[in-house]
């Protein structure tokens, strides 16, 4: 099992470097030029050449993409061209709106889901399996942020129960954020919760198919308890999977939430910086992004250990 | 749809109510669409900066009113030589910066020389081009001589990158503001909002908000549901769009419309066949149905322009009847200019929705005429790569909101490859003359040379559309100059 | 003879379409597929107004008999918008769709057939692509390139390569061990041929179903990308891109929003339905009762 | 007073007729053995008794269990039932127990279950029987997972939670198909102990009529959902007087026909057709740790023999012995570590695909599987025309079909066939097809896998027919690869033992099967159960 983390681990790194020189080389070609962007339209060429060299834009891409990596790697992601700030304090500022941002959808839609899963799964083909597999197959089909709007208008602007977006910050207080991130949460949430649902009824059928279903039936177990007790963690396996790939499109997603609901979370930051050809911070924000996919997929890995046994002797 | 006004409306009422009950706020939140990338107006050409801390935060040697006048800031009072190349400022007196340090001549000199100097950053060095040698006369006194007289001198001072600093605090003004405004710093919070608060020891008369937030609202779609729940409560510039017609019926807010710098027009590219004609630029300026663009363009709102001029300045002319709108006129002067069949053209739209939306309906009334136009939209970094600095171009949108541009017309190397000696010296005499009638005269002149020249389609002056608490009052609803003055700003109770 | 008879289960193929007729999904699924891919296609010859001819006076006009849906904020018929917004859908979708399953197919098929290293290297080059996500590529793609259609294609589909090369090695690795793959083998075929002609007939099902899943998939991206900007740009109409413009005038004129949102919508579920119906169709270990 | 009594039972699954008037009787300590072919609704019947049918069943008649009308008690009653009075083991070990739990968790949880035991009592009862059914403390701690056991220790693990609780009723529904012969013999040897200390009714379930000879009191034998013939053991099996049961009993005995070729490999012909010298094949084996180097698992030791033209020989072991390994590497479908494999005196090793083909036209395969072995999507004709990819001229349409045709015919199917899809086929036909397609290069070697093993008894006696004809008519040389001795002695003219990987005995098959040298072949052939020798014994046992 350490033997397997290791190396798992030793991947996940490999993968990380070849991103990164993805990710450098991919945006280090972009066609335009920040100096001239941030001077506007009416910029005399000596102020642009200024701010070229000050920015390093004059050095040799190679030398550029060590000195980023090698800053990485110890911390230091350079500094925005436009924010003029480190961007390791700027994706500090933001990551604390969009982790829990993250974390509260994917608790939503877990808690939405798995007792749905489960409940329709122990209801095969009865009227309440039909219905909320029907509930979840439009879940699906739903874009997140056509869904956001719908909840602005109804919930900030209709009902006025929670604001409409904006973040006022966590020193506001926690519920002040709490209830700033709760309409973008149940935006991202929902879609995914239908997915979940779905992929875990179909692997609670598939397991309660399975043999040692039937061998804890004979032992005179009731159904219920063997629902709960024999297949759902044995159905966990590829919950945990797409729970696994879900992080990765929660991330995206708030890239989406975020502009919706205008939080100031790394979504909003990348997309911004993309507009702003601020560079450092896009290719800053990705690496963070990439790293943090990779991560939850070792992260999955460890649940499928924990789940099954049968994984923690592997190789 | 009538149930769902009736609801809004009770909940509207409910809200008044609410809100009725607090007594005389002092804090305020702002809406504003772009966040500034820093926030030093000497170093940048964002106006999102100038928005938050021009005239409550930084202050120049001059200022620029409500209406666009020139009026004394840090200087009392200024002198100006016979041949117009000497400014002698008298400064104000016990002026302390934010963080303590005493304002005097040596700190004008200071941002001056730096703005100028070759390594400047400043956006706008053009503004202290006409500057020969500063001089520190005495603490209370300096004097500027120019190389050649300039009559907007004035006025160029009293602009956002002109906004006087400290040597202590220069270099950190991206981060932490230092200045002698009636606000000082409080925090940014990234990608949401800046904060300024009360300066208690302020030099002039102390203004009525204890707290101002600008936070950051990017769109309309984000704007009015932060607008109608009370998040935000002004917006000096809403982008509202068509959302604009509910607020103006609902009695808690003030609609405000009033007129930017900013002139919209269809930039054509005069050096590049067909456009070089002016035939064709005519045949153009002939097909544009400014009343329909302007509809399109969401609030309906916006002043038709005939030329690069701002209706709120005293010297505005209007000139849309130079070329008014008649397709049977503009496919004559097609057939005379030789294209009887029209011909195809591509326009190139930057991404904000006057030039994408206006771009479409220009698109459409061009086509009425035989222009068929290819819409490329663009990226800014795009636009200003290919049109702006390359010129790789045959027509644009975009809205030029810098004030008093008008000069810009007579740059050889500008991409809208405009050569008119005329109007050149039409502009050099403006620079040689300080009389305000004179003036007043070249400006129109100037005015009616590009309009006749159909150098771009001028098409209209971008609204200023105001919003706010109908409580708030003092807010300004003309931007003479890309600001929020909130040095007169309260609530009424 | 003793009773050895053949089982008695219908075989997948002889009553297909019987099947396929009882099966409530597929029925749903394949009606909205077809009516949507027929009004992208009616598009091209006719829609009721031509959209690039503007009549700003019409704007934001309600649902009326002239105009079903309503017109926009320029005064186009939102029905016709809609229409040839079906193409601009449809056609990223297929398009990274296609570059999904022609570059991931031959992939995953060839590090299920060779193996060791190969395989490895497959797999470690799909956890490079899958740490991308969509959006993520295609915020890239445009920092490159700028925005537009093409662009929201090549990060989909770019997007979709190592989905099908999971699904394709998945199927494939689970056919290797077959028997009539060993008898292939014994009688002298290669790897290639084998893959040609066993394994991807037998794999073509499960790449079906994931390719009405990713083709879903794929609108949902499609509109996600443009309701940013980053994806189709005016005047091509497109699904997000309306609902974008849609979202400031929806107190106002809210079927701005309603429609395109519902189309996408109808569009994805058909397409989901569709898939289910495929898999229970197709897949014959869901298929058998257990 | 009988424990079990089925009356009259009809069942249908979905409005399909599954049971038709059973009738079964099992007293307190009396074992009775249900026999019958795939589809007579063994499975079905027990499945009825212990209430865990499928959703769309539906059941008439009357079930009794000791006293309880189980057709009309509800769940809750039943959930009493099940796991105490009644204990059920299946047929496959591999997948009849829950992955994620350990085996202690497993047992005990239905002592908890029922006695309402604390978590250390019910462990410490688990253990008990553990230890019981042959998995020592030691060895077997509860803390182990199923996947750390062996398919033969699952099965007790299996049968463990079953008796538990001394069940009054055991059933075991095919408890031993899926282990070798060895395991089996000690498996049934655990259960006849298991139920003579509790005195236990046992339902034992199997398709084996030796089996059953050897283990019960009284037989039923079932056919398409009826009971044909129910009686003591004894009477039923020697008496054989439903012809049913006699044709079963043939067909599980059955000896092909054939001219012996003893006097074909007395001529012996100057070169073996294969010959296989030093053999050995190794798997990578499990990293031990980080650093550790990882031990391989050597399949195939030094295995050396040869075979002549035109004889038939046997290949026989446990499972896992390596024999199917030792298969794929003489098809050349798998390369040897060391030593050399010739055909025809041409050697396998180091040659490409391309070079290959000359030698597999002379070497075909048939295997176990009737079901796995033929692509779905194809009709008859290219699955059979498969191996004409050899040929070096390619045959045209009509010559291809020709071959097929020819091919067809000669295993018993009609030219007709070729049109259609192989699920159109029985098992027993498809298993013809597989040796037609097998045939269709006219080679001299045909390694068949296990071939009949996956058939019901009366199909297997038909297909071991054609293989014996087609041997001589088409004078195919065979290695059978089986761990059935009954096949082996039934076709073969000689037999090679297998063992982790070695040859340990080989020679004449009547030789070799009637005094085994070697341990693990007196293992395998006291371990092989036999219909004839379990009847005798069971004579005796009565006539005393």
């Amino acid at each position: 099992m350490l033997a397997f983390l290791a190396k798992r681990i030793a991947i996940g790194l490999v993968t990380l470097v070849v991103a990164s020189a993805v990710v450098f080389l991919v945006l280090e070609i972009v066609p335009g030029d920040p100096a001239l962007l941030m001077l506007g339209m009416n910029a005399q060429p000596e102020a642009l050449a200024a701010l070229r060299e000050e920015m390093g834009l004059n050095q040799p891409v190679l030398l550029r993409y060590f000195g980023w990596i090698a800053g990485m790697a110890l911390g230091d992601f350079g500094n925005s061209y436009t924010y003029s700030s480190p961007v390791l304090e700027l994706i500090g500022e933001r990551v604390l709106v969009s982790l829990p941002l993250a974390l509260i959808s994917l608790f939503l839609s877990t808690a939405i889901a798995l007792p749905v899963g489960i409940f329709a799964a122990s209801r095969r083909g009865k009227p309440a399996d039909t219905i909320s597999m029907g509930a979840a197959q439009i879940g699906v089909a739903i874009p997140n942020f056509w869904f956001a709007l719908i909840l602005i208008y109804l919930f900030a602007v209709w009902l006025r129960l929670v604001p409409a977006g904006g973040f006022p910050g966590w020193d506001a207080g926690l519920w002040a954020g709490f209830k700033a991130l709760l309409l973008p949460a149940i935006a991202l949430a929902l879609p995914q919760a239908a997915i979940l649902a779905r992929v875990t009824r179909s692997a609670m059928l598939e397991v309660l198919g399975e043999d040692y279903i039937r061998t804890a039936r004979a032992k005179g177990m009731p159904r219920r308890i063997v629902l709960w007790h024999h297949a759902l963690r044995n159905a966990l396996i590829p919950v945990l999977t797409i729970l696994g790939l879900q992080f990765a499109f929660l991330l995206a997603g708030t890239i989406i939430i975020e502009n919706v609901f205008y939080l100031p979370g790394l979504g909003r930051l990348i997309f911004q910086a993309i507009t702003q050809r601020d560079l450092i911070v896009v290719e800053g924000v990705v690496m963070l992004l990439v790293a943090t996919v990779i991560a939850v997929n070792i992260l999955v890995d460890i649940g499928y250990a924990i789940v099954d046994p049968r994984l923690r002797t592997r190789r | 749809m009538n149930t769902i006004k009736s609801i809004i409306g009770g909940a509207t009422l409910l809200l008044a109510a609410g809100t009725a009950a607090l007594a005389a706020r002092t804090d305020l939140v702002i809406g504003v669409v772009l966040e500034p990338p820093h926030l030093d107006p000497t170093a940048s050409a964002a106006a999102a900066i100038d928005e938050i801390l021009y005239a409550n935060l930084f202050q120049g040697l001059t200022r620029i009113g409500r209406n666009g006048e020139v009026l004394p800031a840090l200087a009392e009072s200024w002198e100006v030589s016979d041949d117009g190349k000497t400014y002698t400022f008298k400064l104000r007196s016990g002026v302390t910066f934010h963080d303590g340090t005493t304002f005097d001549a040596e700190d004008v000199k200071f941002t001056l020389d730096r703005a100028r100097a070759e390594n400047s950053t400043n956006a706008q060095k053009q503004l202290f081009a006409a500057i020969d040698t500063v001089e520190v006369i005495d603490p209370q006194t300096i004097r500027i001589m120019l190389s050649a007289p300039q009559g907007s001198f004035l006025y160029n001072l009293g602009w956002g990158d002109a906004v006087i600093v400290a040597p202590e605090s220069a270099e950190t003004n991206k981060e932490k503001p230092i200045g002698t405004g009636p606000f000082k710093f409080d925090k940014w919070a990234k990608g949401s909002s800046v904060t300024l608060v009360k300066n208690p020891d302020y030099w002039g008369e102390p203004v009525a908000l204890e707290k101002a937030e600008f936070r950051v609202v990017p769109d309309a779609a984000a704007a009015i549901p932060a607008l109608l729940s009370g998040d935000v409560q002004a917006f000096p510039q809403m982008p509202a769009g068509d959302a604009l017609s509910q607020i103006e019926n609902d009695p808690r807010f003030v609609v405000a419309i009033g007129a930017t710098e900013g002139e919209t027009i269809l930039s054509t590219n005069n050096g590049k066949e067909p456009f070089n004609n002016i035939k064709v630029r005519q045949a153009i300026a002939h097909a544009l149905n400014r009343e329909e663009i302007i509809a399109g363009n969401g609030s309906g709102y916006g002043t038709p322009i005939g030329s690069h001029f701002s209706p709120a300045n005293e010297a505005y002319v209007d000139l849309t009847g130079t070329y008014p709108y008649d397709p049977a006129k503009a496919k004559a002067l097609l057939a005379e200019a030789g294209y009887p069949d029209g011909f195809k053209a591509t326009l190139k739209l930057p991404p904000p929705a006057y030039a994408r939306d206006g771009g479409q309906v220009v698109a459409s009334q061009l086509r009425q005429v035989g222009i068929e136009l290819e819409i490329i939209p663009v990226e800014w970094a795009q636009w200003l790569e290919q049109v702006f600095k390359n010129k790789d171009y045959d027509l644009t949108i975009v809205s030029h909101t810098e004030p008093n541009d008008i000069n810009i017309y007579a740059r050889d190397d500008y991409y809208f490859n405009y050569k008119n000696p005329a109007f050149k010296e039409v502009m050099n005499a403006l620079d040689a003359t300080a009389e305000p009638e004179k003036r007043i005269e070249l400006y129109q002149t100037a005015q009616k040379i590009i309009a006749e020249d159909a150098v771009n389609g001028f098409m209209f002056q971008l609204p200023k559309i105001g919003v706010w608490d109908a409580k708030l009052q003092g807010m300004w609803e003309n931007s003479p100059i890309q600001a929020n003055d909130l040095t007169g700003v309260k609530w009424s109770d | 003879m003793t009773p050895d008879a053949p089982p008695p289960s219908p075989p997948p193929e002889r009553h297909f379409l019987e099947m396929a007729f009882a099966n409530r999904s597929f029925v749903i699924g394949a009606i909205i597929t077809i009516l949507v891919a027929a009004m992208a296609l009616l598009s091209f010859l006719w829609t009721p107004y031509d959209i690039t001819h503007l009549v700003v006076a019409d704007r934001m006009k309600g649902l009326s008999l002239a105009h079903p849906l309503g017109t926009d904020h320029l005064g186009r018929d939102i029905l016709s918008m809609i229409m040839i917004g079906a193409r601009n859908s449809i056609a990223v979708a297929i398009v990274a769709v296609g570059i999904g399953m022609g570059v991931g197919v031959p992939l995953g098929t060839w590090a299920a057939a060779r193996g060791g290293l190969i395989d490895e290297i497959l797999m470690r080059f799909n956890d490079l692509v899958f740490a991308f996500p969509a959006l993520l590529s295609a915020i890239m793609i445009t920092a490159i390139f700028g925005p537009g259609a093409i662009n929201a294609i090549i990060a989909i589909g770019i997007f979709n390569v190592p989905v099908f090369a999971r699904v394709a090695r998945a199927g494939a690795l689970s056919i290797w061990p077959r028997e009539y793959i060993l008898a292939a083998r014994a009688a002298g075929k290669s790897k290639a041929l084998i893959t040609i002609e066993h394994i991807l007939p037998n794999i073509a099902a499960l790449l079906l179903v994931q390719g009405t899943i990713q083709f879903a998939l794929g609108i949902l991206a499609e509109a996600g990308l443009s309701y940013l900007g980053l994806g189709a740009q005016p005047p091509m109409p497109s699904w997000g891109r309306m609902l974008f413009e849609a979202q400031t005038r929806m107190m106002i004129a809210p079927h701005l929003a309603v429609f395109p949102g519902l189309a996408i919508v109808i569009t994805v579920l058909g397409l989901n339905l569709l898939g289910d119906g495929l898999r229970d169709l197709l897949d014959p270990r869901l298929r058998r009762e257990r | 007073m009988s424990l079990l009594e089925i009356e009259n039972l009809s069942l249908s699954i979905a409005g399909h007729p599954v049971l038709r008037d059973i009738d079964l009787r099992i007293a307190p300590g009396e074992v009775l053995g249900v026999v019958g072919e795939s589809g007579s609704g063994k499975s079905m019947t027990a499945l009825t008794v212990m209430q865990l049918l499928p959703e769309l069943a539906r059941a008439k008649g009357r079930v009794t269990f000791d006293g309880v009308d189980i057709l009309a008690a509800p769940e809750e009653a039943m959930c009493r039932l099940r796991g105490d009075d009644l204990g059920m083991v299946f047929q496959e070990p591999m997948t009849a127990l829950n992955p994620v739990k350990t085996i202690g968790e497993q047992v005990a949880e239905g002592i908890r279950w029922h006695t309402g035991a604390n978590r250390p009592d019910a462990e410490a009862r688990a253990r008990a029987i553990l230890d019981r059914v042959g998995l020592p403390e030691a060895k077997f701690p509860l803390s182990r997972f199923p996947h750390e056991l062996s398919g033969g220790q699952r099965q007790r693990v299996v049968i463990a939670i079953a008796c538990a609780l001394k069940p009054k009723l055991l059933i075991a529904d095919e408890p031993t198909t899926a282990l070798d012969v060895v395991l089996q013999a000690q498996i049934l040897d655990l259960l006849r102990d298991l139920v003579a200390e509790n005195r236990m009714g046992l339902m034992l379930i199997s398709h084996d009529l030796a089996v059953v000879a050897d283990m019960a009191d009284r037989v039923s034998v079932m056919r398409n959902g009826a009971v044909m013939e129910s009686g003591p053991t004894v009477g039923v099996l020697s008496e054989q007087k439903h012809p049913y049961t006699r044709q079963l009993a043939e067909a599980s005995t059955h000896v092909p026909a054939r001219a012996r070729s003893q006097e074909k490999a007395e001529k012996q012909e100057p070169q073996p057709l294969l010959s296989v010298s030093g053999v050995t094949r190794d798997y990578p084996g499990r990293r031990k740790g980080l650093f550790a180097k990882p031990e391989p698992f050597r399949a195939v030791d030094n295995v050396s023999f040869s075979l002549a033209p035109g004889h038939a020989v046997a290949l026989v072991g446990r499972s896992g012995c390596g024999k199917s390994t030792l298969a794929r590497m003489i098809l050349a479908l798998d390369r040897p570590t060391a030593g050399e494999i010739r055909l025809n005196g041409e050697t396998l090793g180091g040659r490409s695909e391309y070079e290959l083909r000359h030698a597999r036209r002379n070497m075909q395969v048939v295997f176990q599987d009737p079901y796995g072995s033929f692509n779905p999507r194809h009709r008859v004709e290219r699955l059979v025309a498969e191996p004409l990819h050899l040929l070096d001229r390619k045959p045209t349409a009509a010559q291809r079909r020709e071959c097929v045709a020819e091919a067809l015919e000669s295993v018993g199917l009609n030219a007709g066939d070729m049109h259609k899809y192989p699920h159109e086929f029985s098992g027993g036909q498809r298993q013809r097809i597989s040796i037609a397609r097998a045939i269709i290069t006219r080679p001299k070697l045909i390694v068949a896998d296990e071939p009949v093993s996956a058939l019901d008894v009366s199909i297997r006696a038909q297909v071991l027919d054609l293989f014996a004809d087609l041997n001589q008519r088409l004078d195919l040389t065979y290695l059978f690869i089986t761990h059935d001795l009954t096949v082996a002695r039934a076709i073969t003219d000689d037999v090679m033992v297998m063992h982790e990987g070695r040859i340990v005995e080989s020679g004449p098959t009547a030789t070799v099967l009637q005094n085994p040298k070697s341990e693990a072949a007196r293992a395998l052939v006291a371990a092989a159960p036999d219909l004839e020798r379990a009847v005798a014994t069971r004579q005796r046992a009565t006539g005393d």
